[in-house]
């Protein structure tokens, strides 16, 4: 399946302005961004799980997931979170200031594929931007898909974002909501423990669902093997993967897994794909 | 109006010179009762760790004795080490070594008139302050210093520490093209340079005659940078490994460096002592360039040190233009030297004056002993000396801030070292 | 508000500080940009300034470095080392191996002297550092990058690969291939430009340890190229002789040198 | 036109002429610091004639002879790599406000003398790689005129018959030669190359020369030693990654990635930006990186591949390996200089044989 490229994999950023800076928490905030080209603007199109590599000024650039949904073509949203050199420097801009876009590159969620099953989101840690993306376009086109069960797992009852977010899915028809954290402490309302503590609640039907996961490894490796045990077929689970990535589109090899270009033919796999070395140390 | 005070100063660090040194003067009863350079740049005992360590590594580790001058010092090891072996090296050699010098002379001689000494006559606390209103001079100042640094780059890759000296030559020939090139950029700065001396001469500098010993090789074809005899202008001619007969070392308290006096008594090495005893040996178009001016070598003025150097900047200049005129890329850049034991002295012109080494090496090429006299601890008695007078002929009566200004300025005449002056303590210091 | 930037020396060449006064028109350009407020070879004092940035040149040697090193920390937002002194000690921590009090007894001696460790060592061994740059010397392009990252309120970029990359980058032939030269390339981290293969030599690892510095591996290759257990310590044992990964494996090696 | 033609050694300098007038700026090899390298020529008379080379793992050596022959030798550390891979070249640069401005494209057309077979058959695995993705690989290629001969003295390093991809040039050239004794068998591949040829107003060749050219190919061919045990490792590699040969290759490995970087067909770098000091302006830049740095392998917080065990493992099943999957065939063309450029004299048909064997 091949995600619909709008443009090519350019070489060359093109200038975006940051039109609303939201704070999501202490640590993560998404960029909303429009290019200052409007005929770029206008042309620009993505799948869900796609994303881009944004530029700062005279530092470097990072690959960031597109979280805004496809067809609202007013805004492309990126939610970041500030770790490293790039990513505080983001962190630091205004709106109104301007950054690079390139992109998007690779491959996203197989939203087509999933119409008419069970749509089933695991993430861990902090790993939720990819999906949203997706749980965004679902519950947009809601008709299209049957019933959507979002499972997060953080590590502290703290890093959860967007809580309002979740309670306000919670409430929609057809979609349940599940919450855990391997600690969880005072007025945290949700479950302990780690991600596969959700799965018994989560009624997964095997043959009607499609799993899309985002997160550490070893947590997508454990979710893969509770679904592998609960029957759900090897090419019903999909996962975002993350290697670092120089280019975005298939050139620096930063981002090999195996045969793969994590950028290109990913960063969403079917389980398969990447089955063989999925979990083997120095891959 | 004057007045008989007492007056105690103290620069706890001295801006503008290279390394750590402080200035502290006492006066009582109108006559200077206490004054010393003060040098606490901490020694880091170069000569100890030499001892060991193979003649190959040598010229890599005296580099680290002083970033402003490692040129000086690798050179004086390279010769050094080649008495020893018996190397004869190649005409191209010696020819590369005199433009290696060139380099950094120009490097060095630009830093200390424009970054270092120009603001003292200027009236600025620094070059960079002094740009606001002098750009010129503080743009020409840095210029210089890059096309010494990028001569010294032909040969030794980087300026500070190069890595192209070994003994019996350098390790790599520079490509014709390039040295072609770098040729028209010294054509280039031919007119900046015989201007600048035009300049410098024009300064107001203080007139206050002295008299002094100047001391520097001397060498019979050429002005000395690598080889020659140690003369004075008092007559003292000798070989550079009789050194030690007429230099004593000793260790005086308040410094963290080694005194040298001639026959007992303070001398100059440097600039200033070079131009004054060497002065016919300069090219034509340096003499007579600077005959349009109204100063005459050799000169009992202390501060026409700027001008020596302003002086030697024109002559590095067209000694490079010379040398890269006649390049060819030779067959091999070094000789090969087979190491046997012995005792070997170099002594070469650094930018600061005669720098002096003796090594002991075993049969394998190790170092037994080794000695290094740098060229500011052998000003630092004159400059004791120079302060002193210096002081006394202004008046100690002037407010403190001139007296203080006029002590530094006195002090970074000379472009001391003090990185240098320090790396050479004995481990027996007992001997005061 | 201009950011205020310091340049402090302890036991040192003054060649790192160079990086900054040969910049050429550059020291204008960065003047323009910070303020710097201490920076004594330059004409610059006011050692005690509270800054956001400073540079420190040189190793800990003496008492009262020690005590100076600590008001250097307490006075600056950001701590950078410039070169190997500051950062791994200096070739002069090679008096840090001195067997006994044989190189140090004498220098005590002197009365009026001022006092002296008997080791030289590292900045970070006696405060934090937010960043070590390497090189002996460093060059002007580091400090740039360094600068330029802070002005832009980023972290600066390490470079942490070998002198070996650059040296094919540049395509330079390699001299341990054509001539078994001891070359100290692989272990050693990028920066200089790969300056020494390039003049057809060894690199005698000026700019310290790289990451992942096969130490070991090299040691043992050079002993191949029949180099005997000393030189082998004495490639180790240079500029970066305090930097743990060459200290260790030299100190090996002069262990063996020994038996 | 016959199609085996003939130029005399004292000619050939009408074939650097002939390019040259067809505007092209010539490479070709040449001795530099003790090896043979590729760099801008013009005069023939400045070919390594005579040269030989002694390569063993870990060693290269260059010797001389009066021998009259310029081709002589095996290839040196690199040749068409950096040619049309950069070691680095800026990309774009960015004003401050975002404003971007493509680096310009490398388009001096340039004529390469003496491109061997392993090398022809890299630069289609780079094209397979980069042309299509990469205006400024495609830009440097597409103005290349490759002129090769044939390997008549592969060294000990050599194994691209074990490939399939040499000794004798079989695709992509414009040129290709057979040095004999007195000159060379010239044959075009290209309409360009036919153009220049048809310019040199040469002789056919004779029987008795082509004869000596096809013995010289099966001499080449029956040199060679070296093999790797397989044209195909893939699966064997991933079925072995455990074993504990990769902590012998790491005992011995100094993870300075010389040999991905002398590799014809290594194609990883990485991006990087250099900003002006005052900040308003900073160029990007690309330059080649190597999977065994830890930069290679870095996610924030996490080297994957910090020791240098699965660096050499992530080298050794990537270009035995999973280029298979990438692209249709193993990434490597036996040209040997990762065995001979290796300082720490590491050999991958060695290894190969440790891990792939029984
Ligand atoms: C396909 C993909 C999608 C991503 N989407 C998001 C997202 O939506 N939101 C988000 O917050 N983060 C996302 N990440 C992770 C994000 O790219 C890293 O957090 C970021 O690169 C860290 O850069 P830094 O300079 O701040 O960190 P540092 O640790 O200082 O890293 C230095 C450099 O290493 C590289 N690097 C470091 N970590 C990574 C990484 N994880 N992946 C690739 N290169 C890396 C980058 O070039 C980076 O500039 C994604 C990563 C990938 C591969
Ligand atoms: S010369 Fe030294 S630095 Fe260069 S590739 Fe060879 S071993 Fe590495
Ligand atoms: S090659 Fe090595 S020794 Fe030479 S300058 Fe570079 S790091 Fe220093
Ligand atoms: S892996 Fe080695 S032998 Fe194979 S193509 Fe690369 S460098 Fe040549």
């Amino acid at each position: 399946m091949n995600a619909p490229q709008t443009t090519s994999p350019a070489m060359l950023p093109h200038a975006a302005e940051i039109v609303e800076r939201i704070e999501e928490s202490p640590t993560i905030f998404t960029l909303r961004l429009r290019f200052t080209d409007p005929a770029v603007h206008q042309a620009y199109g993505f799948v869900p799980g796609q994303f881009n590599m944004l530029y700062l000024h005279g530092v470097g650039e990072v690959p960031i997931s597109i979280v805004s949904d496809p067809e609202d073509e007013h805004m492309y949203d990126h939610t970041i979170r500030s770790v490293g050199r790039v990513t505080r420097g983001l962190a630091a801009l205004k709106v109104g200031d301007r950054i690079g876009v390139r992109g998007p590159f690779g491959r996203g969620w197989p939203v087509k594929e999933a119409e008419g099953r069970d749509v089933i989101i695991a993430t861990g840690g902090l790993g939720c931007a990819p999906v949203v993306s997706v749980i965004n376009y679902v519950l947009r086109r809601r008709e299209r898909y049957g019933r959507l069960v979002i499972m997060q797992g953080v590590k502290h009852a703290a890093d959860l974002i967007w809580r309002k977010r979740y309670e306000e899915w919670a409430a929609l028809p057809d979609t349940q909501v599940l919450l855990t954290a391997d600690q969880g402490g005072h007025g945290w309302p949700f479950r302990v423990g780690h991600i596969p503590v959700l799965f018994d609640e989560a009624h997964i039907d095997p043959q009607k669902s499609i799993v899309m996961m985002c997160g550490p490894e070893g947590m997508m490796r454990a979710v893969i093997a509770d679904m592998v045990k609960r029957k759900v077929p090897e090419e019903s689970l999909w996962l975002s993967m993350e290697r670092n990535m120089q280019c975005g589109a298939g050139r620096c090899g930063h981002c090999q897994h195996g045969g793969n270009f994590v950028c290109q033919d990913g960063p969403v796999f079917c389980y398969p794909e990447v089955k063989e070395l999925l979990g083997v140390k120095g891959f | 109006m004057s007045e008989r005070r007492d007056i105690s100063i103290n620069v706890p660090v001295l801006a503008r010179v290279e390394g750590e040194g402080a200035m502290e003067i006492e006066v009582r009863d109108g006559r200077i009762s206490d004054l010393k350079l003060r040098i606490f740049e901490p020694p880091r005992l170069f000569e100890k760790f030499l001892e060991g360590r193979s003649y190959a590594e040598v010229p890599d580790i005296v580099a680290r004795i002083c970033g402003i001058c490692p040129v000086a010092y690798q050179m004086s090891a390279a010769h050094a080490i080649e008495s020893i072996f018996g190397a004869r090296t190649t005409p191209w050699v010696r020819e590369m070594r005199r433009l290696f010098y060139c380099g950094e002379w120009i490097e060095s001689h630009a830093l200390h008139i424009h970054l270092l000494a120009l603001p003292d006559f200027l009236g600025y606390e620094s070059a960079i302050a002094m740009a606001a209103d002098h750009p010129e001079e503080v743009k020409r100042g840095l210029r210089l210093q890059e096309l010494g640094n990028s001569l010294v780059r032909l040969l030794g890759a980087r300026s500070v520490h190069p890595v192209g000296v070994r003994a019996g030559g350098f390790f790599h020939a520079p490509r014709a093209a390039d040295m072609a090139a770098k040729l028209e950029e010294c054509r280039a700065a031919l007119p900046e340079m015989e201007a600048l001396v035009r300049w410098v001469a024009a300064l107001d500098l203080p007139d206050d005659p002295q008299s002094f010993t100047s001391v520097a090789l001397r060498h019979p074809d050429e002005y000395a940078f690598n080889e020659g005899r140690i003369v004075s202008d008092d007559g003292l001619d000798i070989d550079i490994s009789e050194f030690h007969q007429h230099f004593q070392e000793s260790h005086i308290p308040h410094a963290n460096a080694l005194h040298c006096h001639l026959h007992g008594k303070p001398y100059l090495v440097g600039p200033l002592a070079r131009v004054n005893l060497n002065y016919m040996q300069l090219p034509e178009a340096v003499r007579s360039n600077l005959e349009a001016t109204p100063v005459r070598f050799p000169s009992n003025n202390m501060f026409h040190s700027a001008l020596a150097r302003a002086v030697e900047l024109h002559f590095a200049l067209l000694e490079a233009i010379r040398i890269l005129e006649n390049y060819t890329v030779p067959e091999s850049p070094y000789v090969e030297v087979t190491p046997r034991a012995g005792v070997g002295y170099g002594c070469t012109e650094a930018p600061r004056g005669i720098l002096w080494h003796r090594y002991e090496l075993d049969a394998q090429g190790r170092v037994v002993q080794a000695t290094i006299v740098p060229p500011t601890s052998q000003n630092q008695a004159r400059i004791e000396e120079d302060l002193r007078r210096s002081l006394e002929a202004m008046g100690l009566d002037q407010p403190d801030d001139a007296i203080r200004l006029r002590g530094e300025t006195v002090i970074r005449n000379y472009d001391p070292c003090i990185s240098c002056a320090t790396h050479f303590l004995k481990v027996d210091i007992k001997r005061e | 508000m201009k950011p205020k930037v310091a340049v402090h020396k302890f036991s040192s060449c003054d060649g790192c500080q160079l990086a900054f006064l040969n910049l050429g028109e550059g020291l204008l350009q960065l003047n323009a940009l910070v303020d710097i407020v201490h920076f004594a070879e330059a004409g610059y004092l006011n050692e005690n300034a509270k800054v956001d940035l400073a540079f420190v040149e040189g190793s800990i040697s003496t008492p009262h470095e020690l005590e100076r090193i600590k008001h250097v920390r307490e006075n600056s937002k950001y701590l950078v080392t410039l070169g190997a002194c500051a950062t791994a000690g200096g070739l002069q921590a090679l008096r840090n191996m001195a067997d006994g009090n044989a190189w140090l007894a004498g220098v005590y001696a002197g009365p009026e002297h001022i006092p002296f460790l008997p080791t030289s060592t590292a900045v970070a061994q006696h405060v934090r550092v937010d960043l070590e740059l390497w090189g002996c010397p460093v060059n002007s392009r580091q400090v740039v990058l360094a600068v330029r990252d802070l002005l832009f309120g980023v972290a600066p970029r390490e470079e942490t690969e070998k002198v070996c990359l650059e040296c094919k980058r540049k395509g330079t032939v390699c001299v341990m291939v054509t001539k078994n030269e001891p070359c100290m390339g692989p272990v050693t981290r990028t920066g200089c430009g790969a300056l020494c293969p390039s003049f057809g030599r060894d690199c005698y690892a000026c700019f310290g340890p790289a990451e992942n510095a096969e130490t070991a591996a090299l040691a043992r290759r050079f002993e191949g190229f029949g180099l005997l257990p000393e030189a082998i310590a004495h490639r180790f044992l240079f500029i970066n002789n305090g930097a743990p990964a060459f200290h260790a494996e030299g100190v090996r090696w002069q262990e063996k040198s020994h038996e | 036109m016959a199609e085996y033609q003939f130029l005399p050694r004292q000619e050939l300098q009408r074939l650097f002429d002939r390019l040259r007038t067809a505007g092209f700026h010539c490479i070709a090899p040449q001795v530099r610091d003790g090896a043979i390298v590729y760099d801008t020529l013009a005069d023939a008379a400045a070919l390594p004639q005579g040269q030989h080379d002694r390569q063993a793992a870990g060693s290269y050596r260059l010797e001389r002879d009066d021998s009259a022959r310029c081709f002589a030798w095996a290839n040196g550390p690199q040749a068409l790599k950096p040619l049309t891979f950069a070691p680095r070249e800026s990309l774009w640069r960015a004003e401050q406000g975002a404003d971007f401005t493509p680096a310009a494209l490398h388009d001096l057309p340039t004529a390469v003398l003496g491109v061997r077979a392993c090398d022809l058959a890299a630069l289609q695995i780079h094209d397979l790689h980069f042309r299509n993705n990469d205006p400024y690989y495609a830009a440097r290629r597409e103005r290349l005129f490759l002129v090769a001969v044939n390997c008549s003295h592969p060294a000990e390093t050599c194994f691209c018959v074990s490939t399939g991809d040499g000794p004798e040039a079989q695709s992509g050239f414009d040129l290709v030669l057979d040095e004999l004794d007195d000159g060379y068998i010239v044959r075009s591949g290209t309409p360009v190359g036919g153009a220049i040829l048809r310019d040199l107003y040469l002789e056919p060749a004779g029987a008795a020369q082509r004869e000596a050219a096809q013995q010289q190919n099966a001499a080449a061919v029956a040199h060679q030693t070296r093999t790797l045990p397989g044209r195909n490792l893939r699966d064997t590699l991933f079925a072995r990654l455990e074993h504990a040969h990769w902590d012998d290759v790491a005992a011995r490995c100094l993870s300075c990635g010389n040999c991905t970087a002398v590799c014809p067909t290594c194609f990883c770098h990485s991006e990087r930006d250099e900003p002006a000091l005052d900040g308003r302006s900073s160029v990007h830049y690309r330059q080649w990186d190597s999977c065994f740095t830890e930069g290679h392998s870095y996610i924030h917080g996490i080297v994957i591949r910090a020791e240098t065990k699965f660096r050499y493992r992530q080298w050794l099943t990537h270009k035995l390996g999973s280029w298979h999957d990438q692209y249709g065939r193993s990434g490597c063309v036996g040209c040997g200089r990762c065995i001979s450029w290796c300082p720490a004299a590491i050999d991958i048909t060695a290894e190969a044989a440790a891990l792939c064997g029984s």
